[in-house]
């Protein structure tokens, strides 16, 4: 449809705009946390000659928008600079962290979306049934373990108690497809608390749909129960949880630091952490484009979904 | 007739579940602070026995006391940044599902996702170090958090109905927006609202936490559930209590909430009535 | 005399485990899991900043000389060093040592090194350290000869050959990416954040290590690196917590190893501002800790109780001075006499200023908050930013929590309490004091020094800003298989980390 | 005939359905024999629905059953009376009658092209002529008579042995109703079993072989339709059962004269189309024309589904061309013309309601905002439309009256408490009494909800009321009603103007006894024929 072209243009050119808004906001909030580059350098050692030294051969001593304007003059033709901290290009830093972030996120996405649609499908099969209460206690349970608990306790239960699987990912970090079972426990982690947000989304937009007319007139016909509920039930259902599931792949994708701690993987999240505590500004801004462009995206995704499956909007007055 | 019956009992029972699991977090939050009394001496943190019965948390205080002043701050903080959050991300959303000029909808949406694609490390840092906001300066904080991932939810959920012969019938009438919007777009996703709103609240409990430690909102020794599962996490495995137990209780917190919700939502079933099905002999 | 002598403080002396029994074995691969940097980790041993920095460049460099675990200087690179009368000019036999390359170590390098430091354009950490050295004048006679002219008379100028980071890099090599060191393993890979692959030089100095590889591998969570060593994932972790090395000490499925005395643990009191102006103010505090109370509740017991000093155990600590207990009462009277009274409502207020930068921090803040509190004081505890905290508190706020790596008495001195020391965070700038450590630099007599030390060490117990409530352990776990660890070494002594004398018993 | 020997597809005996204390269905007894058709007739809110869908084993919400209900041979397949509920919004309107065929002939992949058949074939067999695009569509894209013909589509797909069919003639044009009837006389030539819940007494006497009568739930008569029939036609056709339908706000009919048709449309093609159904094509209303000034006027107004917002565009489908009309106070004017021809989209047009138009719409000569976003108050008030899916346009959480009575609070700033009364006053009028209009939507039958929302546009005084098929779902008793109501309206009283109706009907005798001129919409064009005068 010309129509959803035009959606899709306009969508897509807001997010130039977006993705410089995100640029901007972030390098106003790294301006704005206290201490430099130079300051976090000297760390305890915070010698006032040394940090003045140091934000001299840093050129932090220019001022915050000229910087800024050099970084985007140089954004421009692809250059994304330079660490501060170690002078390497951000390029690197962005190239080393997003493979083993892609590996986590996709890995996750392809358990995810089948795990988390289906209990939430169960879930709604008999509302207040006995599955539905065992799914909806069980999940609930599980998102209140906070994620470091969680991972602690499947490390000591699998690769320690049991010694079935490596405890971590120390020495495969960046290229964790190398020893694949390192991901085992990481993707668990990262599967939980999702899983739950979105199996109940799933399961609150299909116990409605479930009950509307064309579900009974579906099972009128004789139609399958399962087939009833994954062709026209769902597709009623999903639009929430789509949003739902774009925030979860934004997060993956964002790096998740606490998984990325407790396993030792070297993902966006602790390049971000480590360029954060460092205020090392080109590598956060490097990522904020990252970050900004797949959010732009994902979003957009997720908006599609929620178009595709509610075709009347752009009918009704 | 049957069916309907059994639905019933079984929503019921998950009413009892989840009053069972609501009722004693419940308590402790409210009357813990009553029990609590003076604090006793200090002992050597993460250790077992010497009259703490659940042991001594990551500065030595006793893990019980710990707990019975420490779900308060959790309940209220928490409960509010949800509900602030739900308030303000309810009429964004819903605005943005019922009209139909582009631009509002863009410029409601749109800044939202910028805010989005700013990882919220870096969000909180940054309140961290701009603010020292008290405990309701952090629930709005935590609120703000959670506004555009809210919104976006509630847009998703609304889309649909906001098209349905039943709005336009309304508009035709002159109905006011709010009853359009919160009476009847909101009203038929009450279901999906409920879902989103009880894993938020979860989601909020830690964030407060996670604030917590950064040095925002809710003072570092301050008794909370959330910042005790946090803070006590190095002691795990010699004094399992101190984590244990609050995670336990906010375990049972949220996840009575959300079935007492449920059960509250299967009860008085809403939409359009499905003809219950009885066997044809 | 200031002349060393004889590499005799190598080799482990404590052992680890059941170690000490076999003859060392070679051979084999030791992975070590450190806390690190990131990605921005470089090799350059002059940047060195981190535990894992040090442990690195420990691998891969040299020093001249490096403290032993009671931080008097031990000859390294360094085979002999001996002033001239006026203490101002040290001449250094260099130890016939080997680059990785091949090439001998020269005075060149050493020269170039520290000019390397020192170079204005650059801001590496130990630049101020090398400050009273007057590189100008400072030349080569020979290859294996140093002579260092000094700006001022130092007597424990030692201290400086053996400073933080003052490593020996060859002669005009600025690039670190394949690092060419000359201490015992020779650089093979490097994933910065990630992974330093190191293997044995055989032409070492002082030996060829046992192992045949050395892997550091960076695990910034405590957590996973005690799990990657129960696991079987790496053989040493540095850096465990207080509660994990007491959940694991009994179990015998890994070796704990507490270094006692690695880090000084207090409170800093600014001495130049209300309310801590007033010496009696800083003597009631003094009084107010219950340091076995801030030991059992801060660091899980793993620790020791300081004295308000500095250094406990090292070369020049005024032992004889008695040990500081809480008096409550009297802190209560010396405030009355400061003039704050909680019953007249002039109670006194302060707040604290804490971070999570350091393990122990707040939890120190709130227990001191708690004791103060039983002496009519009002601690408000501020938790501020882990990045800038120690910029923040150098000159701002007037009270917060401090910590210290080990470092001799002198350079603890040098560094903070004079009136021009660069991070002098209690604000102690007293011209008779200074005149007090100028004498002692320029006095030749050990024991005379010694005395001197002791002068300073009192005058700073009795008034000093420095609440110094206890030396906390450093602990290491280790597998079962490893010996040679070294277990009375503080961190960053020469027999930390010392990787070359370590070894892997069968099994 | 042999009935005894024949063992009955499905048979309902003494079925009493009760809920909160009320009856909806006392003491039914039917039979349905194979290839027989069994009508149940009565006036709306009868139960006809309640006893069909007993057929199919469902029931309201916390309904109290007694009785047998036996269906041998497994389903019945349904032809509900709202097919727009039936309808997956989200799914293409070909996604059930895919699943449909899969029952029947088989999932595997090889056997596509005998489901795609079977599926083509019952979309044809339901009057659509063009499956494909029924297909594709999504059921909003559809207009209500087309909605219905993919429901009746699913049944004569099914191959069920009882074909349960709840007004499914509704909304369809006098032909297409003809041909529905005859594919429906085929299935029973199969030998399936039919139970036709009617109002319309053409269809039942067409088809049915028996009759059962309800009334309030009863059985009122029930026997062979040649019986049956002749006895219920007269006391349906004589004296209306619904109360006195004279609302407050009409009074009787003086009658005006009818106004002139508006201008020629624009482009002057319009009357080249006039591919209207067959039948008679706009007799003159009763009575002479109404005089005064236009009301209403749109021109040019040219109007299509997607595509741009200005223009169509390329992925626009036009379904307006060009219409011009204008209507006065006191004037009827209606619009017939074949399912699918625009009809719907231009009474959503005039009331604000469809997004993608140009052209120029006047009210009182001045220009009338297009969306109805964009009217005042009283502008909404001015132009009203009866929606011709009466449940979809309902809140399902709220009372009816309420619901009704916001008209008046919102339009006309009556106080709440008046507004209800008034509401439930009307609602009385219209056959409603007030423990039905105290229910929520899912509690009210098809054509207790149509008079319902009639009801909720009346409150407004419209000075044009825009009805899309308000009588498909009425009782011969209740249409008359609506018939003298509306009437009244076109009339006006001492208090109320004279209002403008536009009606949208296929009944034709309904648009010939009120309309005073009547227009044909066919493609997309309107062909606009001047009044003939009496
Ligand atoms: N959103 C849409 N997209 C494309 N075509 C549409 C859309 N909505 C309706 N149509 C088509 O426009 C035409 C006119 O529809 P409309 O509802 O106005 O018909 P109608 O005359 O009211 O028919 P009926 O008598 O069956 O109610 C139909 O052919 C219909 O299929
Ligand atoms: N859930 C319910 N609760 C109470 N009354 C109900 C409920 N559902 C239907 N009714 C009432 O039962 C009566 C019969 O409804 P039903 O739908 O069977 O009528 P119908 O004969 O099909 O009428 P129509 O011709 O208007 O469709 C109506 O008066 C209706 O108001
Ligand atoms: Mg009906
Ligand atoms: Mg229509």
């Amino acid at each position: 449809m010309s129509d959803r072209r035009a959606w899709l243009v306009r969508r897509l050119s807001v997010g130039v705009l977006q993705i410089a808004g995100v640029l901007a906001l972030v390098f106003l909030l790294t301006e704005a946390l206290p201490g430099d580059a130079a300051v976090a350098l000297a760390g305890d050692h915070p010698d006032p000659e040394r940090i003045a030294r140091i934000r001299e051969t840093m050129n932090l001593d220019e001022p915050a928008a000229e910087r800024l304007a050099q970084w985007a003059a140089g954004l421009l033709t692809g250059d994304l600079g330079t660490s501060l901290v170690s002078g390497r290009p951000v390029t690197g830093y962005l190239t080393a962290g997003l493979g083993p972030t892609l590996v986590l996120a996709a890995l996750t996405m392809a358990l995810l979306v089948p795990v988390a649609v289906g209990l939430g499908v169960l879930a709604a099969r008999r509302e207040g049934g006995r599955t539905d209460r065992l799914i909806s206690t069980a999940t609930l349970a599980v998102y209140a373990v906070p994620e470091f608990a969680l991972g602690v306790l499947l490390v000591v239960v699998f690769a320690l108690q049991l010694g079935r699987l490596p405890p971590t990912a120390v020495g495969h970090g960046s290229d964790p497809l190398a020893e694949p079972a390192v991901l085992v426990l990481p993707v668990l982690v990262l599967l939980a608390r999702p899983v739950c947000s979105i199996s109940r989304l799933v399961r609150a937009g299909m116990i409605d749909a479930l009950a509307a007319p064309y579900s009974a007139q579906a099972r009128r016909y004789g139609v399958p129960a399962g087939r009833v509920r994954w062709a026209h039930a769902l597709p009623n259902a999903l639009a929430p949880a789509a949003q739902q599931l774009a925030r979860t792949l934004d997060w993956l994708l964002g790096g998740v630091i606490v998984v990325e701690t407790l396993f030792v993987i070297q993902g966006l999240g602790t390049i971000l952490m480590d360029a954060v505590a460092a205020r090392d500004i080109p590598v956060i801004q490097g990522l904020a484009v990252v970050f900004g462009t797949l959010t732009v995206l994902l979003n957009l995704g997720a908006d599609l979904v929620a178009r595709h499956f509610a075709p009347r909007t752009g009918a009704a007055a | 007739m049957k069916p309907r019956a059994a639905a019933r009992r079984t929503g019921r029972g998950q009413a009892v579940l989840g009053a069972a699991l609501l009722t004693v977090p419940l308590l402790l939050a409210l009357a813990g602070p009553w029990l609590a009394g003076e604090p006793g001496p200090r002992g050597v943190s993460f250790t077992l026995g010497d009259g703490h019965w659940l042991g001594t948390d990551f500065t030595g205080r006793d893990v019980w006391r710990q707990v019975l002043l420490g779900g308060r701050s959790v309940l209220l903080t928490a409960l509010a940044a949800t509900v602030l959050a739900y308030l303000a991300a309810l009429p964004i959303g819903l605005a943005a599902a019922l009209t139909h000029r582009t631009w509002l909808e863009e410029a409601l949406l749109r800044p939202l996702d910028v805010v989005l694609a700013v990882p919220s490390l870096l969000l909180l840092l940054m309140t961290a170090a701009l603010f020292t906001p008290g405990a309701a300066g952090l629930a709005l904080i935590v609120a703000a958090v959670n506004v555009p991932d809210t919104v976006r939810i509630v847009r998703a959920g609304a889309t649909e109905a906001a098209g349905r012969p039943a709005v336009e019938a309304m508009r035709l009438q002159g109905e006011s927006w709010w009853r359009m919007a919160i009476g009847y777009v909101g009203r038929s996703m009450l279901r999906t609202l409920a879902a989103d709103a009880g894993v938020r609240l979860t989601g909020a409990l830690y964030l407060i936490a996670t604030a917590a430690f950064l040095g925002v909102g809710v003072a570092p020794d301050a008794a909370d559930w959330a910042v005790m599962v946090d803070h006590n996490r190095t002691g795990l495995f010699i004094q399992p209590w101190a984590v244990v137990v609050p995670a336990l209780l906010i375990v049972a917190l949220t996840t009575g909430t959300n079935l007492l919700a449920d059960a509250a939502l299967s009860a008085r079933r809403g939409g359009p009535a499905a003809p219950g099905r009885t066997v044809t002999s | 005399g200031g002349s060393g002598s004889g590499g005799s403080a190598s080799g482990g002396t404590g052992g680890s485990g059941e170690g000490g029994d076999a003859t060392p074995r070679s051979g084999g691969k030791l992975r070590a899991a450190f806390a690190g940097g990131g990605a921005g980790e470089t090799l350059d041993p002059h940047l060195t900043n981190l535990f894992a920095d040090a442990a690195r460049a420990k691998a891969l460099f040299d020093k001249l000389a490096e403290f032993g675990s009671d931080m008097s200087a031990q000859p390294r690179l360094a085979e002999r060093w001996e002033p001239n009368d006026a203490l101002d000019r040290w001449t250094i036999t260099l130890r016939d040592a080997l680059w990785h390359d091949g090439k001998p170590v020269t005075a060149a390098d050493v020269l170039y090194s520290y000019r390397r430091i020192a170079d204005p354009g650059q801001a590496f950490r130990a630049k101020a350290a090398l400050e009273p050295i007057d590189l100008q004048a400072s030349e080569a006679p020979d290859d294996r000869t140093v002579v260092f002219q000094l700006k001022r008379p130092y007597a424990d100028f030692p201290n400086v050959m053996a400073a933080f980071g003052a490593y020996i890099v060859q002669d005009s090599a600025a690039d670190f990416t394949e690092p060419v060191g000359c201490g015992p393993f020779r650089f093979v890979s490097f994933t910065p954040g990630e992974s330093l692959l190191v293997s044995r030089f055989d032409d070492y100095w002082e030996g060829a290590p046992h192992l045949d590889e050395l892997e550091f591998v960076i695990a910034d969570e405590e957590s996973a690196r005690i799990n990657a060593l129960l696991g079987g994932q790496v053989e040493y972790a540095h850096e465990l917590n207080p509660a994990t090395a007491r959940a694991h000490e009994t179990g015998g499925r890994i070796q704990i190893i507490r270094l006692a005395n690695s880090a000084m643990q207090g409170f800093v009191l600014k001495t130049d501002r209300a309310p801590f102006d007033d010496k009696r103010v800083r003597e009631a505090f003094f009084l107010i800790a219950d340091r076995q109370e801030l030991i059992d509740g801060a660091l899980s017991g793993a620790g020791e109780i300081g004295n308000d000093l500095f250094g406990k155990g090292y070369q020049y600590y005024a032992d004889a001075i008695p040990q500081r207990e809480q008096d409550l009462d009297r802190a209560r009277a010396l405030l009355r006499e400061a003039g704050h009274d909680p019953d007249n409502g002039t109670g006194l207020t302060v707040t604290l200023d804490t971070s999570p930068v350091a393990t122990g921090f707040v939890e120190a803040a709130e227990i001191f908050k708690t004791q103060a509190a039983q002496a009519g004081v009002t601690v408000e505890v501020k938790v501020g930013n882990a990045e800038t905290y120690w910029s923040d508190t150098l000159d701002g706020g007037m009270f917060s929590c401090t910590r210290s790596g080990t470092m001799p008495i002198e350079s603890h001195i040098s560094q903070r309490l004079l009136t021009d020391s660069p991070t002098n965070a209690t604000q102690w700038r007293h011209a008779d004091f200074d005149d007090l450590y100028q004498q002692a630099q320029a006095t030749r007599d050990e024991t005379e020094r010694a005395a001197l030390y002791e002068r300073m060490q009192r005058r700073l117990h009795a008034e000093g800003g420095f609440l110094i409530w206890g030396f906390a352990d450093w602990i290491l776990g280790a597998a079962n298989s490893v010996r040679g660890i070294a277990g009375d070494a503080p961190a960053n002594t020469l027999d930390w980390a010392r990787f070359d004398r370590v070894w892997l018993a069968e099994g | 005939m042999n009935r005894e020997t024949i063992p009955p597809a499905a048979r309902i005996d003494r079925l009493r359905v009760e809920v909160a204390g009320r009856a909806l269905v006392d003491g039914v007894s039917l039979t349905a024999l194979p290839g027989r058709c069994t009508a149940l007739i009565g006036p709306s809110g009868s139960g006809k629905s309640t006893t069909g869908l007993a057929l199919l084993g469902e029931y309201p919400d916390g309904a109290a059953v007694s009785g047998t209900v036996r269906v041998t041979g497994g389903r019945a397949a349904y032809i509900p009376q709202s097919p727009a509920a039936a309808l997956n919004p989200a799914r293409r309107a070909g996604a059930l009658l895919g699943d449909i065929a899969r029952q029947r002939h088989g999932s595997g992949p090889r056997r596509r092209a005998d489901r795609a058949a079977a599926v083509r074939q019952a979309l044809r067999a339901a009057q659509l002529p063009d499956p494909e695009l029924v297909l594709r569509r999504h059921p909003h894209q559809l207009s209500g008579g087309q909605q219905q013909r993919a429901v009746l589509a699913q049944a004569l797909l099914s191959g069920a042995p009882v074909v349960v069919a709840d007004e499914p003639t509704t909304g369809q044009d006098p032909d297409t109703k003809r041909r529905v009837t005859a594919e429906l006389r085929t299935v029973l030539d199969r030998g399936i079993a039919l139970v036709l819940l009617s109002h319309d007494l053409e269809v039942v006497r067409e088809l049915a072989d028996e009759v059962v009568a309800l009334r309030d739930g009863r059985v009122a008569e029930a026997g062979p339709a040649g019986r049956v029939l002749p006895a219920v036609h007269s006391l349906w056709t004589a004296a209306p059962l619904a109360p006195s339908p004279v609302p407050a706000m009409a009074a009787p009919p003086p009658v005006t004269a009818a106004s002139a048709a508006g201008g020629p449309t624009a482009s002057g093609t319009a009357a080249s189309a006039p591919a209207g159904p067959a039948g008679p094509a706009g007799p003159a209303g009763p009575g002479a024309e109404p005089d005064g000034d236009v009301v209403l006027e749109a021109a040019g107004l040219t109007a299509w589904h997607g595509g741009g917002k200005r223009r169509p565009g390329r992925a626009g489908t036009v379904t307006l061309r060009e219409v011009a009309l204008t209507v006065r106070p006191g004037e009827c004017l209606a619009l017939i013309g074949a399912s699918g021809s625009g009809k719907t989209t231009l009474a959503r047009c005039l009331a604000g309601l469809h997004r993608r138009w140009s052209g120029r719409l006047l009210l009182d000569g001045q220009p009338l905002p297009p969306s109805l976003r964009d009217r005042t108050r009283g502008q909404l008030a001015a132009v009203q439309y009866v929606f011709q899916d009466a449940r979809a346009s309902f809140d399902e959480y709220r009372p009816v009256r309420e619901q009704v009575a916001r008209t008046a609070v919102r339009l006309r700033g009556a106080a709440p408490d008046a507004a209800l009364d008034e509401a439930g006053a009307l609602l009385t009028t219209l056959g409603l009494d007030a423990a039905t209009a105290a229910r929520t939507p899912a509690g009210l039958s098809g054509g207790e909800l149509q008079r319902a929302a009639l009801a909720r546009a009346l409150l407004a005084r419209p000075r044009v009321l825009l009805c899309d098929e308000i009588t498909s779902g009425l009782d011969p008793a209740n249409r008359q009603a609506i018939r003298t109501l509306l009437t009244g309206l076109t009339t006006g009283t001492a208090t109320t103007p004279p209002t403008a109706l536009v009606l949208i009907t296929h009944d034709l005798p309904l648009a010939a006894g009120l309309a005073h001129r009547t227009a044909v919409v066919a493609h997309g064009r309107l062909a606009l024929p001047h009044p003939t005068h009496p």
